[in-house]
């Protein structure tokens, strides 16, 4: 049987395809164009900063630059990347099965992010976006920049999250391969379903608050404007509604990366593998309930400011054991040590500082210093970038033998990932310093004696710059030109390496009868 | 699922239809009694709940449907309760 | 230690006195989580070489056979004290945090009031005696502050990093904020929500004076712009504010009962609410009821009055506070009598959003 | 009961389950959709009590009580509908699909004439409104968020009319027959949960002044 990638050379046979793996592969083509955007934005944003007074742009070009950032890099990339192309890839081979449940509406999903896209960034021609990417009213009401427009076209972003999620959803429930009892279920799997489960439960609001500023942006509605009785923080509140949970939309899918990897290279049983399970979907429920944690310094209710700072620690509880079961995976293991397991490493770094932070800006008090401060800034790339985008790179890496029938050249890898991390973390510890001495975010000019701490931050984001292009570089190279794998190169027992390098369309040529876990590697790798 | 145990009656369709009425008969009227306007709302909104509800189990047939199915729609209520209420408790205590 | 660990944290200077307070949850917060971070990825990174497949290969340690290459799981008295012991430790960051909190966000009894407006792109700060100034707040040295504030126009926030200060500046409401900085001295203001080009040139700066040169300074600055050139309080201006507004046509300053509500004694009393709660006249409730009347309506009043949202410049509304705030030792008449519940009303047309902006 | 499996799946049970489930997940997000709404008429009418009481009372209760009788028996006609093609009664079921695109379109027109009377007295939403029989925010955001749900509303009775007129296309030439249902099943669904909200948006807006 022919490989997905051989069964069909034309545009077109890509472009209406309703292979799952196909529809991978173009989101990965359409998340990798976002990551691109989003961090020339970034790097735009870096080197006006370093200097304090305006440099290369006037205010409202950088107030774009930022928002742009913003929205590209969170609805553009990192709510979609690793549902839309791990997940679109891998769930149904690591489920047994033969496609998604809806393939067609999987396509679907494809064509209404573009569009989302599309119109999103239409909004640059018309004059961009001055608001930040959480588009707070009144401000998002009154800017005289293009919010309609990117609204919409978040909106539509949305519509394509939420089929991708319910396909998933579905999916999970009824295309379980024979013998794929709901706890032989890789993690991956668990991690996805309940990213599902917030995508579908949170997207919908995001979707009508965003449109309700469209709407007193352009009609002068007035749902959020205090001279026409509205009311602001309301649309505060319901943009948390989502965008605290779409956090872990975000990070979720990384935590699922993560506990492949480390299972893989570890060659061993995660040491408890229904903590991970059963913690994902109480992440993804707590974290309905913590939004409130955004809007301490708002003048929301002081009830509201002790519920939703104590939820905000329970939440951190789910995400501790998640850690603490990973590291003890690691002892006793057969480790093998490679580019993957070197962006768990940094994963596991920035994930573990960036939630502490998080813990000590969950604090009430603590976070009046902060809030709104480069320490969020800090904490959020820390946490959700610095975890979401190792694993997604992790991910490229470990899954790419499987996907492409090629390995990628290790040590090329090492190189790539260590700039990244190094990079990572020479960008964000500044800020995290910035914060402290009380530098706001977003803003476009700032008092001299920050300076030398911007200076920094920006040298690392060029290192994070350069260790990207190198990795983006040698992994399209590989894709055309690498050492061809062999079916399970890494001696995993996921189920998705049972299936022929790299897969036909339909994934097995013999539906899969599953009798061992997805970790068990005292089995033989075809049971 | 065979046809017989998972759809509705005929029977059944036309008493959903004939109690949908009537509670709505029943709601109209309750707007003119003279009830205070929390309680008047409270029954009002508790009317409305039984009725989706019948629309639910019977035209919907809910009755019949997979427990994925029934969790997926009390998931969806609860956080429209969830989203509800925590709205009402920021402005309530402000 | 205090100020070596601020050094090293870039934590500004402690200007005000909840400064060291923060500052010392602070360092208990931050230390914890840093060795903890520190110690995750420690063992992270030592069990990364200790176990590494070479080795395993050299000491030939048999994988144990029941279960794979596994550890048998983590043994439950250690799961129990690590995350007991983690929820414990975040369950009393909160306690600590919630009630530090309570106490910088409720103002004091009796502080020092300043009227302050946000907008694009400045801070004007009105004060009880009627001066008034743009970008520079001075407060008298030990002394609480509380700041009332209000923005004209989109979400602004209020920053000053050296007191370890913020809060919202929401339009239509009012927020406060207070502190009390020890010592005389120069800070910066930072406004801290996005709200336009000039967002970051939104900077102002308090100055701390002594109490004889901070009456002195105030002296020397301009009169709040209230029309009254001559009036020699923020409270005497408010009078001529609320007659120019037509304020006086429903409420009364004499305790007379009248359409509104009057002034009489209404600073600082429990208003009975229209739906049964009830409510203190406080700054919050007497803005929000020029800006929005009829959300928290006086029992036994019409809702007749109109909005007066962007109508108001900041010191107007801080004249008319102070004005009612002044009346407060006024007996009323009639103590909670109801208005005359006439259908006649002589209003008071509701203006047009043009008049608004 | 389907006449083709698509590959994916292992038998016809199983598709139906899958198609099903996903409704029901897409149903769910629709309601959360309105559920912001729910969100924001909540708290403003905890804010504004007397003036949302006003403006409720300012609704016609008749035309939305006639309405609701509308989608109410709209979506015993389109069960009924279904109820038959099960039992393989062709021609029944189009003239229960006739009749409730009917009563969807007359909820329609008696929608557009609330509208219509609402336009000719000034009352629009947000800074157009200019009634000055009840003046104030409150009486503003009420209608305000009365034109946002009951158009939302109108917009998905629009849609679910769309659908109903392709399942009696279907319906029409036998593609959708006593063996292969599943769009005129989904389709119900989705016409049910128009109807449910309106159970809501009914009393929220007409009667409990």
């Amino acid at each position: 049987m022919t490989s997905y990638l051989a069964s069909g050379r034309s545009l077109r046979s890509w472009l209406v395809t309703k292979d799952h793996k196909r529809i991978g592969i173009l989101f990965l083509i359409a998340t990798t164009l976002a990551l691109v955007l989003g961090g020339v934005f970034a790097l735009l944003i870096r080197i006006e900063l370093l200097t304090p007074e305006p440099s290369v742009f006037d205010a409202l070009d950088y107030n774009r630059s930022f928002t742009h950032h913003g929205v590209v890099m969170v609805f553009l990339f990192m709510v979609p990347v690793i549902p839309t192309v791990f997940g679109n890839f891998f769930l149904p081979m690591m489920l047994g099965a033969p496609d998604v449940a809806l393939p067609r509406l999987n396509l679907a999903s494809f064509y209404v992010y573009c569009l989302g896209a599309t119109i999103l960034l239409l909004s640059l021609w018309f004059g961009g976006v001055d608001t930040g990417w959480t588009f707070y009213a009144p401000y998002a009401t009154t800017s005289p920049t293009a919010v309609a427009t990117a609204v919409f076209g978040v909106f539509v972003v949305g519509i394509s999250s939420i089929l991708t999620g319910l396909n998933f959803i579905v999916t999970v429930h009824t295309m379980r391969a024979k013998g794929m009892r709901w706890f032989r279920m890789p993690l991956f799997v668990w991690a996805i379903y309940a990213t599902a489960i917030i995508q579908v439960l949170a997207t919908p609001v995001l979707g009508l608050s965003l449109l309700l500023v469209g709407a007193d942006h352009a009609f002068g509605m007035g749902v959020f404007d205090p001279a026409l009785g509205g009311d602001p923080i309301l649309f505060q509140h319901l943009f948390w509604f989502y965008s605290h949970p779409a956090v872990y939309i975000m990070i979720l899918p990384a935590m699922g990366v993560v506990s492949e990897v480390v299972c893989t290279f570890s060659h061993n049983r995660p040491a408890s593998y229904r903590a991970i399970a059963i913690s994902s979907i109480g992440i993804a429920f707590i974290g309905f309930l913590t939004w409130g944690h955004h809007m301490f310094v708002s003048g929301m209710s002081m009830l509201d400011v002790g519920a939703f700072g104590i939820l905000s620690m329970f939440v951190a509880i789910f995400s501790a054991i998640k850690v603490f079961t990973w590291t003890a995976t690691l002892y006793r293991g057969r480790i093998t040590f490679n580019a993957p397991m070197l962006y768990f490493f940094g994963f596991m770094f920035l994930f573990v500082f960036g939630g502490m932070t998080g813990v000590a800006v969950a604090t009430s008090s603590l976070d009046i210093h902060w809030h709104d401060t480069y320490f969020v800034v800090a904490h959020f790339h820390f946490i959700m970038v610095g975890g979401t985008l190792t694993m997604f790179l992790a991910a490229c890496h470990y899954w790419f033998p499987k996907m492409f029938g090629r390995r990628y050249p290790e040590k090329w890898a090492l190189i790539g990932a260590v700039a990244v991390i190094l990079g990572f973390v020479f960008t964000f510890t500044p800020q995290f310093l910035l914060g402290n001495a009380g530098m706001p975010r977003r803003y476009h000019t700032y008092v001299p004696e920050y300076q030398w701490l911007n200076v920094m931050s920006t040298a690392g984001a060029t290192i994070l710059a350069l260790g990207l292009v190198v990795t983006l570089v040698y992994l399209v190279h590989s894709i055309f030109r690498g050492e061809k794998a062999g079916d399970n190169p890494w001696d995993s027992r996921g189920y998705e390496w049972l299936a022929p390098t790299p897969p036909p369309t339909h994934n097995f040529h013999t539906p899969l009868v599953i009798a061992r876990g997805p970790y068990d590697f005292h089995c033989p790798e075809r049971p | 699922m065979s046809e017989s145990s998972s759809s509705s009656s005929g029977l059944s369709y036309i008493l959903a239809l004939v109690s949908l009425l009537a509670l709505t008969g029943l709601s109209f009227g309750m707007h003119f009694a003279p009830l205070g306007g929390g309680v008047g709302t409270l029954v009002a909104l508790g009317i409305a709940t039984v009725k989706v509800a019948i629309v639910a189990l019977v035209f919907m047939e809910l009755r019949f449907g997979t427990t994925p199915i029934r969790v997926v729609a009390l998931t969806c209520l609860s956080f429209v309760a969830l989203l509800c209420l925590g709205l009402a408790a920021d402005v309530g205590f402000r | 230690m205090n100020d070596w660990l601020r050094r090293l944290l870039f934590l500004p200077e402690q200007a005000s006195t909840i400064a060291r307070d923060m500052d010392s949850l602070h360092y208990f917060v931050i230390i914890v989580t840093m060795v903890g971070a520190t110690a995750v990825a420690a063992f992270t990174l030592i069990f990364i070489v200790r176990f590494a497949a070479h080795k395993h290969r050299e000491k030939s340690a048999a994988p144990d056979v029941r279960h794979g290459y596994t550890h048998g799981g983590i043994p439950v008295w250690l799961e129990l004290f690590v995350f007991g012991g983690l929820l414990s430790l975040f369950i009393l960051w909160w306690v600590i945090g919630f009630r530090q909190y309570a106490r910088f966000v409720e103002p004091p009894p009796n502080t020092l009031q300043i009227y302050v407006t946000g907008k694009q792109w400045m801070w004007t700060f009105a004060y009880p005696n009627g001066a008034a100034s743009n970008g520079i707040l001075y407060v008298p040295a030990g002394r609480p502050v509380t700041l009332v504030m209000t923005s004209r126009d989109v979400i602004h926030s209020f920053f000053v990093p050296d007191f370890r200060v913020k809060r919202d500046v929401v339009p239509g409401r009012a927020t406060t904020v207070w502190f009390e900085a020890p010592a005389a001295g120069r800070h910066h203001i930072f406004c801290t929500e996005l709200c336009g080009v000039g967002h970051s040139t939104m900077r102002g700066e308090v100055v701390v004076l002594a109490a004889e040169e901070y009456e002195r300074q105030l002296e020397g600055l301009e009169r709040v712009d209230l029309g009254d050139p001559r009036a020699s309080s923020l409270a005497a201006a408010g009078e001529r504010v609320a007659a120019r507004r037509g304020c006086m046509r429903c409420h009364t300053a004499d305790g007379t009962p009248h359409i509104g509500p009057t002034f009489a004694g209404l600073y600082g009393a429990t208003i009975p609410l229209e739906g049964g709660q009830s409510v203190i006249a406080d700054v919050q409730y007497l803005t929000s009821s020029m800006m929005d009347p009829a959300a928290q309506l006086h029992r036994g009043f019409l809702a007749v009055m109109p909005s007066y949202q962007g109508l108001l410049s900041a010191a107007e509304v801080g004249g008319l506070v102070e004005y009612i705030r002044s009346l407060r030792d006024v007996q009323r008449a009639e103590p909670q009598s109801p208005a005359p519940q006439r259908t006649d009303v002589p209003i008071v047309t509701p203006l047009q959003p043009e008049e608004r902006r | 009961m389907n006449r083709r499996v698509e590959i994916q799946f292992e038998s016809a049970a199983r598709q139906e389950h899958a198609v099903q489930l996903g409704m029901w997940i897409f149903l769910g997000s629709e309601l959360l959709l309105f559920a912001g709404l729910f969100g924001l008429y909540t708290v403003y009418r905890t804010e504004y009590g007397l003036e949302f009481d006003a403006g409720i009372h300012h609704n016609q209760l008749l035309l939305g009580s006639t309405n609701t009788v509308v989608l109410i028996v709209s979506s015993f006609t389109v069960a009924w509908a279904l109820y038959n093609v099960r039992k393989d009664k062709r021609d029944t079921a189009l003239a229960m699909l006739g009749i409730t695109m009917l009563l969807g379109l007359a909820f329609l027109v008696i929608k557009g004439v609330e509208y219509a009377h609402h336009f000719s007295e000034g009352v629009f939403p947000g800074k157009a409104y200019t009634n000055l029989e009840l003046p104030g925010h409150g009486a503003r955001m009420f209608f305000t968020l009365y034109y946002l749900m009951t158009g939302l509303h109108a917009l998905h009775m629009i849609g679910g009319l769309a659908v109903m007129g392709w399942v009696t296309h279907r319906v029409w030439t036998r593609r959708t027959n006593r063996e292969s249902h599943t769009e005129l099943h989904l389709g119900a669904l989705y016409w049910h949960l128009v109807d449910s909200i309106w159970i809501f948006l009914w009393p929220l807006f007409y009667l409990t002044g």
